[in-house]
Formats: C-alpha cells, sequence, structure tokens
C-alpha cells in the first residue's frame, strides 16, 4: 500500500494521465453519440499530450527559454539543468496540431453522416442502415 | 543531386500538393498534369535511390544537416527501398489509371482531391523512408487524415465508415505514439537507430515491454489485424473506387512494413523473438486472422467487401509470416508486402472499372461480364489467380517462401492456414469468374443461337483506354514479380534480415 | 458495447500501469529524457540559431521536418473538410429572406415574389432569426484588430518568447472566427473569401517546403538553413534565425487559413451561408 | 553428358501460346483453323527436330528464370519427357482437324475461346512434359488445369458449370492442398526440386516421412485420376468430344500420370522406394483402381461415361508401371502413355462421330451402328483391342512389358490383376462392337444406306486407329525412347 502511495505521490502526473485515457478511450468505445465519440478521442489524445509534457519536467528548472536573451554574450554557459527539457514541448506543439486537425475532420464526417442520416446517435444510423 | 534523392522523394509531391490546391483555384485542367509529374518524379527518385542503396547500402539523408539523434534522418535500406518503389509505382499507375473516374466524380473539387491524394502518398512514403520513430506518427497520421476524407467522399455509407476508420485509426496512432513515449522517456531519443543502440542495457525493464506491446497493438489496429481489424473492410469497400485502389494496396502493407521495421531495427530481433518468445502466439493469432478473413470473405457477396476481407486474410499471412522469425518466413513478409501491394491494386483497379461500367456492387451483377469488359476481366483473373497462388504470378512466390517458413519453424498451424486460405480463394474467384463466364446461361446444348462466334455476341464496353493501360501494366507487373522473386530476395530481401536470424 | 469497453480500458489501462513502477519520478532531474539529448538542444540552441526560446530552435530547425509536416497535417485538414462538405449547388429559390438592416425586420418572400428594391438596405439571409446585437457586434468590432495584432506579435517573437507561428496563427485565425460569430458568415466573405483563404493556406505551407527547396538548391540538405546565408546577406547563425522567422510566418499564415477554412465549412456544413 | 542449352523446348512451348490471341481474335473460322494448324504443325516440328539428338542421348535444357534462389523455372527435353512431348503434339494436329468436324458439325458457340483454349492447353502440356523440376512441373500443372476449365464449362449450362466445378475442386483443390505442402516439404528437406536419376530425397527423410510425401504427390496430382479423387473425369465428360479425348484420354490425364511418375522417379528416385518398400503400396492403390475402375465401367451405358471409367483404369496401369520399380515394368508404363493415348483417342474420336452423325449417346442405342457407320465402327473396334490390350495394336506391348515387369519385380497379384482387367475391359468393350455389326435387322435400330459422319470427323479416328496397328509392328520411337528413360532410372 505504501509503496503505491509513494508510487502515486511521486508519478502523480502519470497517474493522471492514465486516467484520463482510460476515461477517453470509455467514451470513444462505450458512448453511441458520435459526437460524444469524438469527445472521449479527444481526452484521449489530450492525455497522450499530459504525459509528453510531463516527461519534460524535471524540478528545479525553468521554461527553456534562455536567460541571457539575446544569446551575442555566449560568455555564461548555458546550463542544461537549469531548463526544462525541449523537446516533449516541441513533440506535443506537433501532437496538438494532430488532434486539431483530426478534431476537425471528425467533426465535418459527423456533419455528413448527420446530413446523411438526421441523427448522430449510433443506433438510430444503424436501424436505418439495417432497413434497407 | 542525386545525393538528395531520398529527400527529392518525399519533398516533391509535397511542395507539388500545395501547388496543385492553387492551381484547382486557378485552372482545373493542371491539377491532373502536375500530380502525374510529381508521382513520377518521385517514381524515378524512389528507383534512383533503391538503386543507390543497391550499390552502396544504406542511404542516409540528414534533414536540416544535423546528424540523429538531434535531426531527424531519413534511412532507406535494402526493406523501404523496395517499399518505397512500390508506393511510388501504385500511386503513380493508380493516378494514371483513375482519371476518368475522378474526373467526373470530383469535378467540382479536383485541386482538393488531388491535392489530398498527394499528401496521403507523401504521407506513406514519409513513413516508409523515415529513421526517426516520432516523425513516423506524424507522417502516420497526415497518410491518416488525408486517408479519412477521401473514404469519406464515397457513396452510401462512407462518411460513417470513415468516421469509425478516424477513431480506430486515432486510437492505434495514439496507442502508437504512447508507446514511443515510453521509449522516450526510458532513452531520451527518438532515433530508432539511437533506441536501438541504447535500449539493451534496459531490455529487463517494464517500460521497454509496455512500449513494446503498446506499439505492437497501435499498428496491429492500424494495419487491421484481426481481430482489430473491424474498421476495414467498411472503410475500403465503401471508398470512392480510385481511393480503394490506392488506400486498399498501400496503407496495410505500409503498416507492416512499419512493423517490421520497429521490430527488426527499433526492438531488434533479440528482443522481438529470443526475449519475449511472443513469435508462437502472434502466429497462432495470424492463423485466426488468415481463416476468419477467408470465411468472412466467403460470407459476402459484394464484391469489394469481399476483397477487403481477404486483405484481412492477407494482412495474417505477412504477419504470421514476420513472427515465424526465421528467414524463409520474413523474407516471405517482406516479399509478400510488394507483392500484395501489386495484386490488391491490380484486383481493386478492374474492380474500380467493373463498378463504373455497371452500377451493381454484388457479385451476381457481374453476369456476362467476360464478353462486356473481356481485358478487365483478364486483368481481374490476373489479380485473382496471383491473390490464389498460381505460379508464375508473384503471389505464389510469397506464398512459398512464408509456407517454407511455417515448414522450417515446425508451425503447421500456419502452413495449413495458408493452404486453407489459398483453398478459399479458389472458391472465391472462380465463384466470380463463373458468374461473369456463363451467366446468363442457357439450358442448351450447342449453343445454336449463338451461331458459333459467342465473342462477338455482346457489344464489348470496356473501361476507358486509360484505364485498361494501367490495368495491364499492373497484370504484366505480378508477372514480372513472381519471374523476377528469386532477383528480389536475393537482391534485397536477405540484406534485410539481420544475420542472427536462421 | 460496454463491457467491451470496460475489458479494452482495463487492458490498456493494466498495460499503462505496468509500465509505471519504472517510470523515473515525475521532475527527476537525472532521467534518460532529460539527459540524453535535451543537454544538447539547450546548451546547443542559442548558440546554433540565435534563438533564446529553445522550442522554437528545435522545433523550427532541428525537428524542422517534423513541423514542415505538422503544418501539412493541418493544411490536410482544412482541406479534407473543403472536400467533404462543400457543396456548391445553388439554394433553390422557393422562399428568400431579407433583413432590413436598418431596422433588422427580417422580410420573408414566397416563390415568385419580387425582390425587395433599394438593394443596399436589404441583404439576403438564410434563417427566420438571425442574432443581430448591436453590443457584441461593437464590441467584437474593436477587439478583432488588438487580437490580431497580438497574433502578429506573437509570430515574430517566437525566437525570444513562448509562441511562433502555430500560435500566433491561431490567435489571428480566432479574431476572423470571433468577426464570423459576432457578424455573420457572409460579413466575413466580403472580406475574407474562400479561395483566399485555400491561397493563404497552400502558399503558407508552400513557404515552409520552399524553403526547405532553397536550402536544397543552395546545396545544402532540405531545411538547412545555414545555406541561405549568402542569399540573405548574414552569417549562418543569423541565417538560421532567419531561416526560422521565415517558415513561422508560412505557418502562421497557414494555420490562420486552416482555421478559418474549418470554421467556414463546419459552422455552415459547407453551404456557406450565413452560418452558425 | 552436358545437356544442349537450347531455345527450343521453350520454343515449342511458346508456339501455341504465342497463337492463343491470333486465335482468339480471328474474325473468321478459316483463319483461326488456319492459326491453330499452323501452331500445330509448327509445335509437331519443333519437337520433332529434338528427336535425333534425344534418341542419340542427348538432352536439350533451357532455364528461363531463377524464381527462388537456388531454383529456377528449367526446362529439360529428355527421353521420357520427349515421349510425352511427342504423343500429345501429334495427336493435336489430328484433334484439331477432329475439332474443326466436331464444332462446325455441331455449329457450337463460342468457338474461338474453344480454340484459344485448346492452344494454351497444349502449351501446358508440353511444358509439364519438358519441366526439368518440380516447380516448373507444377507451374505448367496448374496452367493445365486453369486453361481447361473453360473447356470443360464449353456449355454453359447447368451440368457444364457444375462439371467445371468440380473439375477445379479436384485437380486445383488437390495440387494446392497436397501437391504444394508436398513439394515445400521436399524444397525443405532437400533444398532442391530438380529431377534427379536417383531422386533427391534419399537420405534426407525418414521413412513415415517419405510414405506421407508419396501420397501427398500420388492423390495430389488428382489429375491422374487414382482413386478416390477421379470423379471428376466422369463429370467432365460434358465437354465436347474433341474435350474428351485429347484432353480426357492424352493430355490432361496424361499430364497426372505423368506428374506422378516424374515425381516418383525423379525426386523419390527407384531405389529408395525399393529400399523402403513403398512400391507395393504404390501398385496396391492403382491395382484397385484399375479393377474398380474397369468394373464400374462395365455398368455405364452412356460411351463417354463408359471410356471414361476406362480411362481411370488405364491410367492406373502406368501408375502401377512406376510402382512395380523394375526396368521392364517402368518400360511398359512409359509406353503406356502412347499405347493407351492412340488406342482411347481413337475411341473418343469414335465416341463424338458418332454423336455428329446419329445423335446418339448411349450404348444401348447404338445396335446395328455397324451397318450404317462401319468405318467408323471399324476405328473403334481397333481402338478397343488397342485398349484391351490384345494384337494387333500398340496397347498389347505396353501390357506385355507391364506384365513382364510384375514377372520380374516377383508380384504375381500384379500379373493376376492385368489379366483381369483385361478381361473386364474385353467384357464392356466388345459387346459394344458386337452388337454394333452382329445384331439381326429386327434388332438393329438403324435402317437406310450407310452414311457415315462428315470427313472431317471421320479421317482423324481412322489415322489413330492405323496409328494404333502401325505401333505394334513398329513401336519406335516411343519404345526405345522408354526403355533409354527406364535405362536412365535405373530401375
Amino acid at each position: 500500500m505504501e509503496a503505491i502511495l509513494s508510487s502515486f505521490l511521486t508519478k502523480y502526473n502519470y497517474w493522471v494521465f492514465i486516467g484520463l485515457v482510460m476515461i477517453g478511450l470509455y467514451a470513444l468505445i462505450a458512448k453511441r453519440n458520435l459526437v460524444k465519440k469524438i469527445i472521449g478521442m479527444n481526452i484521449a489524445q489530450t492525455a497522450v499530450i499530459l504525459f509528453y509534457v510531463s516527461i519534460g519536467a524535471k524540478q528545479g528548472s525553468t521554461i527553456p527559454i534562455l536567460d541571457s536573451s539575446h544569446g551575442h554574450d555566449a560568455h555564461h554557459a548555458v546550463q542544461a539543468i537549469d531548463y526544462i527539457n525541449p523537446l516533449p514541448h516541441v513533440l506535443m506543439l506537433t501532437a496538438i496540431v494532430v488532434s486539431v486537425a483530426t478534431l476537425g475532420v471528425a467533426l465535418a464526417l459527423a456533419i455528413k453522416v448527420y446530413q446523411q442520416y438526421g441523427t448522430l446517435e449510433e443506433d438510430e444510423i444503424q436501424a436505418q442502415i439495417d432497413k434497407t | 543531386m542525386t545525393a538528395h534523392y531520398s529527400a527529392l522523394l518525399i519533398v516533391v509531391p509535397l511542395v507539388v500538393a500545395f501547388m496543385v490546391t492553387i492551381a484547382g483555384w486557378i485552372d482545373k485542367r493542371w491539377c491532373f498534369p502536375l500530380s502525374a509529374a510529381a508521382l513520377l518524379a518521385t517514381f524515378l527518385a524512389s528507383v534512383g535511390v533503391l538503386a543507390e542503396v543497391q550499390q552502396n547500402g544504406v542511404v542516409e539523408y540528414f534533414m536540416a544537416g544535423w546528424e540523429p539523434p538531434v535531426g531527424i534522418n531519413l534511412r532507406v535500406d535494402h526493406l523501404n527501398g523496395i517499399v518505397l518503389v512500390a508506393i511510388a509505382a501504385v500511386a503513380l499507375l493508380n493516378l494514371l489509371g483513375t482519371r476518368p473516374i475522378v474526373e467526373k466524380t470530383y469535378a467540382d473539387r479536383l485541386g482538393a482531391f488531388y491535392t489530398l491524394y498527394i499528401l496521403l502518398v507523401t504521407g506513406l512514403l514519409g513513413i516508409t523512408a523515415t529513421g526517426d520513430a516520432f516523425n513516423l506518427y506524424v507522417l502516420i497520421e497526415i497518410a491518416a487524415l488525408t486517408g479519412y476524407a477521401l473514404i469519406g467522399m464515397g457513396p452510401g455509407r462512407a462518411s460513417l465508415s470513415s468516421l469509425n476508420y478516424l477513431f480506430m485509426g486515432t486510437v492505434g496512432a495514439s496507442l502508437y505514439l504512447l508507446g514511443v513515449g515510453y521509449l522516450y522517456l526510458a532513452t531520451g531519443t527518438l532515433n530508432m537507430v539511437d533506441l536501438a543502440a541504447r535500449l539493451p542495457e534496459i531490455y529487463d525493464s517494464r517500460l521497454v515491454l509496455s512500449a513494446f506491446i503498446l506499439c505492437l497493438a497501435g499498428l496491429c489496429l492500424k494495419m487491421g489485424f484481426f481481430p482489430l481489424h473491424a474498421w476495414l473492410p467498411n472503410a475500403y469497400a465503401h471508398a470512392p473506387s480510385p481511393v480503394s485502389s490506392l488506400v486498399a494496396p498501400l496503407v496495410t502493407k505500409v503498416m507492416i512494413y512499419v512493423m517490421v521495421r520497429v521490430m527488426l531495427t527499433v526492438f531488434t530481433p533479440v528482443f522481438a523473438f529470443e526475449r519475449l518468445q511472443l513469435g508462437g502466439s502472434m502466429v497462432w493469432l495470424a492463423v485466426i486472422a488468415i481463416v476468419a478473413g477467408s470465411f468472412l470473405a466467403l460470407s459476402t457477396r459484394r464484391l469489394k467487401r469481399m476483397l477487403t476481407f481477404i486483405i484481412v486474410a492477407e494482412v495474417g499471412y505477412m504477419v504470421g509470416g514476420f513472427w515465424l522469425g526465421n528467414r524463409a518466413g520474413i523474407s516471405g513478409a517482406i516479399l509478400h508486402i510488394v507483392n500484395d501491394a501489386a495484386m490488391t491494386f491490380c484486383v481493386f483497379l478492374a474492380a474500380a472499372a467493373i463498378q463504373q461500367r455497371n452500377e451493381g456492387e454484388t457479385i451476381d451483377d457481374l453476369q456476362g461480364l467476360f464478353a462486356k469488359m473481356p481485358v478487365t476481366m483478364a486483368v481481374f483473373v490476373v489479380g485473382g489467380l496471383s491473390i490464389i497462388g498460381v505460379p508464375p504470378t508473384c503471389g505464389f512466390f510469397s506464398k512459398w517462401y512464408l509456407i517454407s517458413g511455417g515448414l522450417a519453424a515446425g508451425h503447421y498451424g500456419f502452413v495449413a492456414a495458408l493452404l486453407f486460405s489459398s483453398l478459399i480463394n479458389l472458391v472465391l474467384f472462380f465463384r466470380i469468374f463463373e458468374i461473369a463466364f456463363f451467366e446468363p446461361f442457357t439450358d442448351h446444348h450447342g449453343g445454336h443461337g449463338h451461331g458459333g462466334e459467342g465473342v462477338h455476341g455482346v457489344a464489348i464496353e470496356e473501361a476507358p483506354l486509360q484505364m485498361l493501360v494501367v490495368m495491364v501494366t499492373a497484370a504484366v507487373m505480378l508477372f514480372a514479380l513472381g519471374l523476377y522473386a528469386g532477383d528480389i530476395v536475393e537482391g534485397f530481401v536477405t540484406h534485410v534480415i539481420p544475420a542472427g536470424i536462421l | 458495447m460496454r463491457a467491451l469497453a470496460l475489458i479494452t480500458v482495463l487492458m490498456v489501462g493494466g498495460l499503462l500501469f505496468y509500465g509505471l513502477p519504472d517510470f523515473p519520478d515525475w521532475g527527476d532531474p537525472v532521467s534518460p529524457a532529460s539527459t540524453h539529448l535535451s543537454p544538447f538542444y539547450i546548451e546547443q540552441g542559442a548558440a546554433d540559431t540565435h534563438a533564446p526560446n529553445v522550442v522554437t530552435a528545435v522545433l523550427a530547425y532541428y525537428r524542422g521536418y517534423d513541423t514542415m509536416f505538422e503544418a501539412a497535417v493541418i493544411f490536410s485538414a482544412g482541406l479534407a473538410c473543403f472536400f467533404l462538405l462543400r457543396t456548391f449547388q445553388q439554394k433553390s429559390e422557393e422562399t428568400r429572406l431579407y433583413r432590413h438592416i436598418p431596422t433588422g425586420v427580417t422580410l420573408r418572400i414566397e416563390e415568385g415574389g419580387k425582390t425587395p428594391a433599394g438593394s443596399e438596405e436589404f441583404e439576403p439571409i438564410d434563417s427566420h432569426w438571425v442574432p443581430y446585437d448591436m453590443i457584441i457586434n461593437m464590441t467584437c468590432r474593436l477587439i478583432v484588430p488588438f487580437v490580431q495584432l497580438f497574433a502578429l506579435y506573437v509570430i515574430a517573437h517566437g525566437h525570444y518568447s513562448p509562441g511562433g507561428g502555430f500560435q500566433g496563427g491561431v490567435l489571428f485565425g480566432a479574431a476572423i472566427i470571433l468577426f464570423a460569430i459576432s457578424h455573420d458568415l457572409r460579413s466575413v466573405f466580403r472580406r475574407l473569401q474562400e479561395k483566399a483563404v485555400m491561397f493563404l493556406s497552400a502558399v503558407g505551407v508552400l513557404i515552409y517546403a520552399g524553403t526547405g527547396v532553397v536550402c536544397l538548391v543552395l546545396g545544402g540538405n532540405f531545411l538547412d538553413y545555414s545555406f541561405l546565408a549568402g542569399m540573405l546577406g548574414v552569417d549562418a547563425v543569423m541565417a538560421r534565425s532567419h531561416g526560422i522567422l521565415i517558415i513561422e510566418i508560412g505557418v502562421g499564415l497557414a494555420v490562420m487559413a486552416v482555421m478559418v477554412m474549418l470554421y467556414y465549412n463546419l459552422s455552415s456544413a459547407g453551404r456557406h451561408d450565413e452560418g452558425l | 553428358m552436358e545437356p544442349i542449352y537450347s531455345f527450343k523446348p521453350l520454343a515449342a512451348i511458346l508456339v501455341s501460346l504465342i497463337a492463343a490471341p491470333f486465335i482468339f481474335g480471328s474474325r473468321s473460322p478459316n483463319v483461326r483453323e488456319g492459326w491453330t494448324f499452323l501452331a500445330a504443325l509448327i509445335k509437331f516440328a519443333l519437337v520433332g527436330s529434338m528427336l535425333p539428338a534425344v534418341l542419340a542421348g542427348q538432352e536439350f535444357s533451357y532455364t528461363l528464370a531463377r524464381v527462388l534462389p537456388g531454383l529456377s523455372l528449367t526446362l529439360r527435353v529428355d527421353a521420357f519427357g520427349m515421349l510425352f512431348a511427342l504423343v500429345s503434339s501429334s495427336l493435336w494436329i489430328v484433334t484439331s482437324a477432329y475439332s474443326i468436324g466436331y464444332m462446325r458439325g455441331l455449329d457450337e458457340h463460342a468457338q474461338n475461346r474453344y480454340f484459344t483454349c485448346f492452344a494454351i492447353s497444349l502449351s501446358a502440356t508440353l511444358g509439364v512434359a519438358f519441366a526439368g523440376n518440380l516447380l516448373t512441373l507444377y507451374l505448367f500443372y496448374e496452367m493445365l488445369s486453369l486453361a481447361t476449365y473453360p473447356l470443360v464449362a464449353h456449355h454453359q449450362d447447368r451440368e457444364a458449370r457444375t462439371s467445371g466445378r468440380k473439375y477445379l475442386l479436384y485437380t486445383v483443390g488437390a495440387s494446392i492442398g497436397l501437391v504444394l505442402p508436398a513439394m515445400l516439404m521436399v524444397y525443405h528437406l532437400t533444398g532442391d526440386l530438380a529431377f534427379a536419376p536417383q531422386g533427391v530425397l534419399a537420405g534426407h527423410a525418414t521413412r513415415t516421412t517419405v510414405a506421407v510425401l508419396l501420397f501427398m504427390f500420388v492423390f495430389g496430382f488428382a489429375k491422374a485420376a487414382v482413386m478416390p479423387l477421379h470423379s471428376w473425369l466422369p463429370a467432365a465428360m460434358v465437354a465436347p468430344t474433341p474435350v474428351s479425348a485429347l484432353l480426357h484420354a492424352v493430355a490432361v490425364v496424361k499430364v497426372g500420370v505423368f506428374s506422378i511418375f516424374r515425381t516418383l522417379s525423379g525426386i523419390f528416385g527407384t531405389d529408395l522406394l525399393a529400399d523402403l518398400n513403398l512400391g507395393v503400396w504404390v501398385t496396391a492403390v492403382a491395382s484397385v483402381t484399375i479393377l474398380t475402375g474397369s468394373l464400374i465401367a462395365l455398368s455405364q451405358d452412356n460411351l463417354k461415361r463408359r471410356l471414361a471409367f476406362s480411362t481411370i483404369a488405364q491410367l492406373s496401369y502406368i501408375v502401377l508401371g512406376v510402382g512395380l520399380l523394375s526396368a521392364k515394368g517402368l518400360t511398359g508404363g512409359m509406353i503406356h502413355i502412347a499405347m493407351h493415348a492412340f488406342g482411347k483417342i481413337t475411341l473418343f474420336f469414335c465416341a463424338g462421330a458418332i454423336f455428329v452423325a446419329t445423335g446418339k449417346k448411349n450404348i444401348s442405342e447404338m445396335t446395328g451402328l455397324g451397318r450404317r457407320m462401319p468405318i467408323t465402327m471399324g476405328a473403334f473396334f481397333i481402338g478397343a483391342l488397342s485398349v484391351i490390350g490384345l494384337p494387333p495394336t500398340g496397347g498389347f506391348l505396353s501390357k506385355w512389358y507391364l506384365a513382364l515387369g510384375s514377372l520380374e519385380a516377383n508380384q504375381w497379384p500384379i500379373l493376376v490383376v492385368l489379366l483381369t482387367s483385361s478381361l473386364l475391359n474385353a467384357f464392356y468393350f466388345l459387346p459394344v462392337v458386337y452388337k454394333a455389326f452382329f445384331c439381326t435387322e429386327q434388332e438393329s435400330l438403324f435402317t437406310g444406306p450407310r452414311k457415315e459422319p462428315p470427313r472431317w470427323c471421320l479421317v482423324p479416328p481412322v489415322i489413330t486407329a492405323v496409328c494404333s496397328v502401325v505401333l505394334f509392328f513398329y513401336p519406335q520411337p516411343f519404345l526405345k525412347l522408354a526403355r533409354m528413360a527406364a535405362a536412365a532410372l535405373g530401375g
């Protein structure tokens, strides 16, 4: 128990991300409304972003924008330990864009489905398909 | 310029894609020639890269001039070299062949169609060429997004199928992304080769195992490996014909390539085959996939749907062959990636031509088609024979390797599944041939009605010439790939497989 | 379905939890992720690119190839929405609706009826009730230029502070969307046509990829901005800095245009009438 | 001796393949048949031109493509292959002539397709004859199955469709299900599939494995119609008679037994089979097929079906020949390919000619037919003699050798089987002839003057009947080729 507790305390970010992934996936699979599914998908994607950003964190460091701003006075060396890991942020910028793009296309498809069937409930759509 | 071939084969279509959008708003007539020129250039570049690989071994290209792991690199070896050529060739041929259909169906949004088409191809090429695990994810999403859009424009249930595909595809890609994240957490790098170098010390870590399973699960979902295939038949069967003849041959195959790449290059066979001992269970899953795919294909009478279930079975071939973990099996899987792309393209293009001519979509609508569309049906027969695995078409030779892999591994279940699926394919295709050949049948002996010249009895209504030329080229390719199977394996595939694998 | 969902979720969750014990602690400064590659970026980034914002340096330079595809992804999304939804059919002319601009009164004209004279005072509308609120209208009109200005700042200042093409582009797009929400789509179309949006999105990404191609033509590898030095008349490091700015502008354009395009198509379901 | 590397074998195969599109595209029947004859004659000439060298002990070879590492598509002409090629290419000429008469006589539909498929089938047959390894053989074997499918289902009615399905299911099904895995297993065990005089399998496999492989091959080549995989053959009799004649008396079924023969001698090796004492199992299977086939033939009233069951029985003679594992037995088996071909094709030609002239298919309706069509029935009689194995016809020679072979192998039961079978053959053939000629006026179902079938249908059976007789007195070059081949196998 104590191990779990300490694991939770030292890694709570990761716990949260796993929870979010599970919530998102559950919504994506179990919900019968297409928009709810889309929301679930987005939650899962956001959870992944949280995970990556968590990787980048470093205790006692600041955002990766260098202090000695205009870079020319390079005489005081930059210490990597002072700044958090920029790479996950870079990656997540990409992932955010991807999730926005996916969301856009998903919504467009949902609109198309709605135009076609007049509903976004999967059961009702299925009933219409079975009828024909 | 030769040094830049590997970059050009991705950059050229990418740049042209944006130009096509612009051209679409200025003068639509430019869309097709631009696209065709771009894909032709890509094809030539891919051949150039392959030639270079053949001569000097692995070709690396450092984006922005930074060597990995700092920058992103393209890394083309024998494995992705042939896959690149296959993608470029199929994409180009399909573009040329389906032009009549596309220009009729999407006249009002031609620019968008061709842009999405080229971006999809770019995505696939990028997936294949890249040496960076995260870059792979971005490109998977490019290929996927454009694919959803193209598939969603089909008739009938296409938009719903495409939305389901989107859900599944996103989950698959997210799982893969999580896997990469776990790997990054464990090693601090994203480059495949660097990962492979840093992983062995921590093979025992739970992180690596979960990363492995996440990547594998994500990729299995993306490739439509049974039982994660549910999205595939609907999406591919309802897609517009010119799109299904592009995505059906390429997308799943590229995902299988990614699996092979990740397993061979990132995790290395030592981990994938020796430490985990996953092979046996994966092969049994593949057996189930093959058998289930075959039965599902038997159960439908819709032409394109049947073909998609065949793809489900074929995915089983390749996954199973790879996880046999021996030289013959992996060779067979890799060879089958190329061969299956060619033969799936062949049959889907023929199906596109058929559906364009007669509106029906079940196999019962194909009556008398041999007389009406002899060339199309001849191509369809060649494709079918290749899928059945009749020599000297290429399908036979990859099956040959897969079966010998199964024998060498002593995995008789896999051998039996392959043979079983061949027999089912025989039934599937001859069911179609029979209908197309003999119906509407008449109960007479001697056929006095036809006056001896049955061929000229029905007016020939062939597909447009452009399509025919492409189809015939594809059919000839099936024979060529078959007759040169030995050279392909010796020249390329053997270099891919690590020496440790027997 | 629920049972299936539960099983899947538990399996995925279990798998994710399985790896958890071997995770480094959150914020551990000596985890592999923080020690292998990132120090290089932090220590070298500014020296290589003159961009103190290391995220920008990595995003637009070291991993610029990724970012180019990121831009391509967003471009594809915009184009996909257009492709999927846009309908070009003319609406049937049976009933038409007009609004008297000064009073906000809606006119309904049955089939065969005459169009109101003095079209300066009337505008065609698409639904019976169109929200039209002067306060919101004016407020948004006032806000929009400032948002746009800020967006430009975010794009331009990406080297030195959090920001860059994506963020700035989204802000700019948001400004336009805000205008569209507070007025209606037609008024946006008068200022920013669909065709222009399409052009801008393509041109934006083309600027990015084209910069890469220029580098390639000048003898470097794709996206290696240091080879722009000769053309820009600066040293290699500065050339990279400029290169980053150029592609940030391209990204900004593309993202802005795509945001607007997504809104255009999603809000009107592709009909390009008044929208929401 | 080094084989002569020559393009000729490939050319001989390709001739009819190249002619196929021309035949298919022909606008008039005369052009089409012109192409067919041209192809047939060139093919025969090409095969014939290789004969002297082969008789002198030379071999020809040609490698098409290296399809798998260490395995290529290789053509190789040796004495046995030559024998088979000679039989099929010479009979194609005769059959082409007969086809013209038959197809025109009945005004059949889709004749272009018919002649095209025929040409492709012949290519495949020669390919099998000249195959230098098992893979090549398998390739042409499959090609033959597919090319003959439209011929079997030619009539496009329900019966033809069912038969076509059955035909495909048996031949392709068995080859994919049995031959392919067996072939792969052999490749896996030995790394080689070339036909070697003493096989390649020796020393690579246990007795059980060899036995399993043996049965997979024997039954897998379902074209040989070894029971229980025989029932496609009677079903396939719905095809037009020239198809039954050439394909189901010569090309297709002989390809089946040829393949078994080749595999057993070239892959397993006679010594291996003898050492493991497996030949006796092959002879047992063959004997069962011989006796059962003959018995069923007795009960058939439809002439073509009776011939089909007779074929099933006769084919197993050849399998029996290889099962005996003795030089005489092998020789007998091989020349039986030629002798049975000439005899059986005569019978089928006659059956077809009867159908064209009178429309009769059943034996019970043929009483007194000899008066109406004496030449046709005369040819039928000679063909029957040959199949029964009575002098002065070629069939006697092959049976003689088979009998000698069984004595050489000390297998008395086989001799009994042979004799019984000959007796049964006589029982089901001679009454047909007897009733046709020797019946009273009242019994005769045919009245009126002599009326032979059209010339194109009449001449071919006469030619083949004459050949059957000639072969008894002058069995060369077939006997010489068979002896050479048997000697090479060293049985």
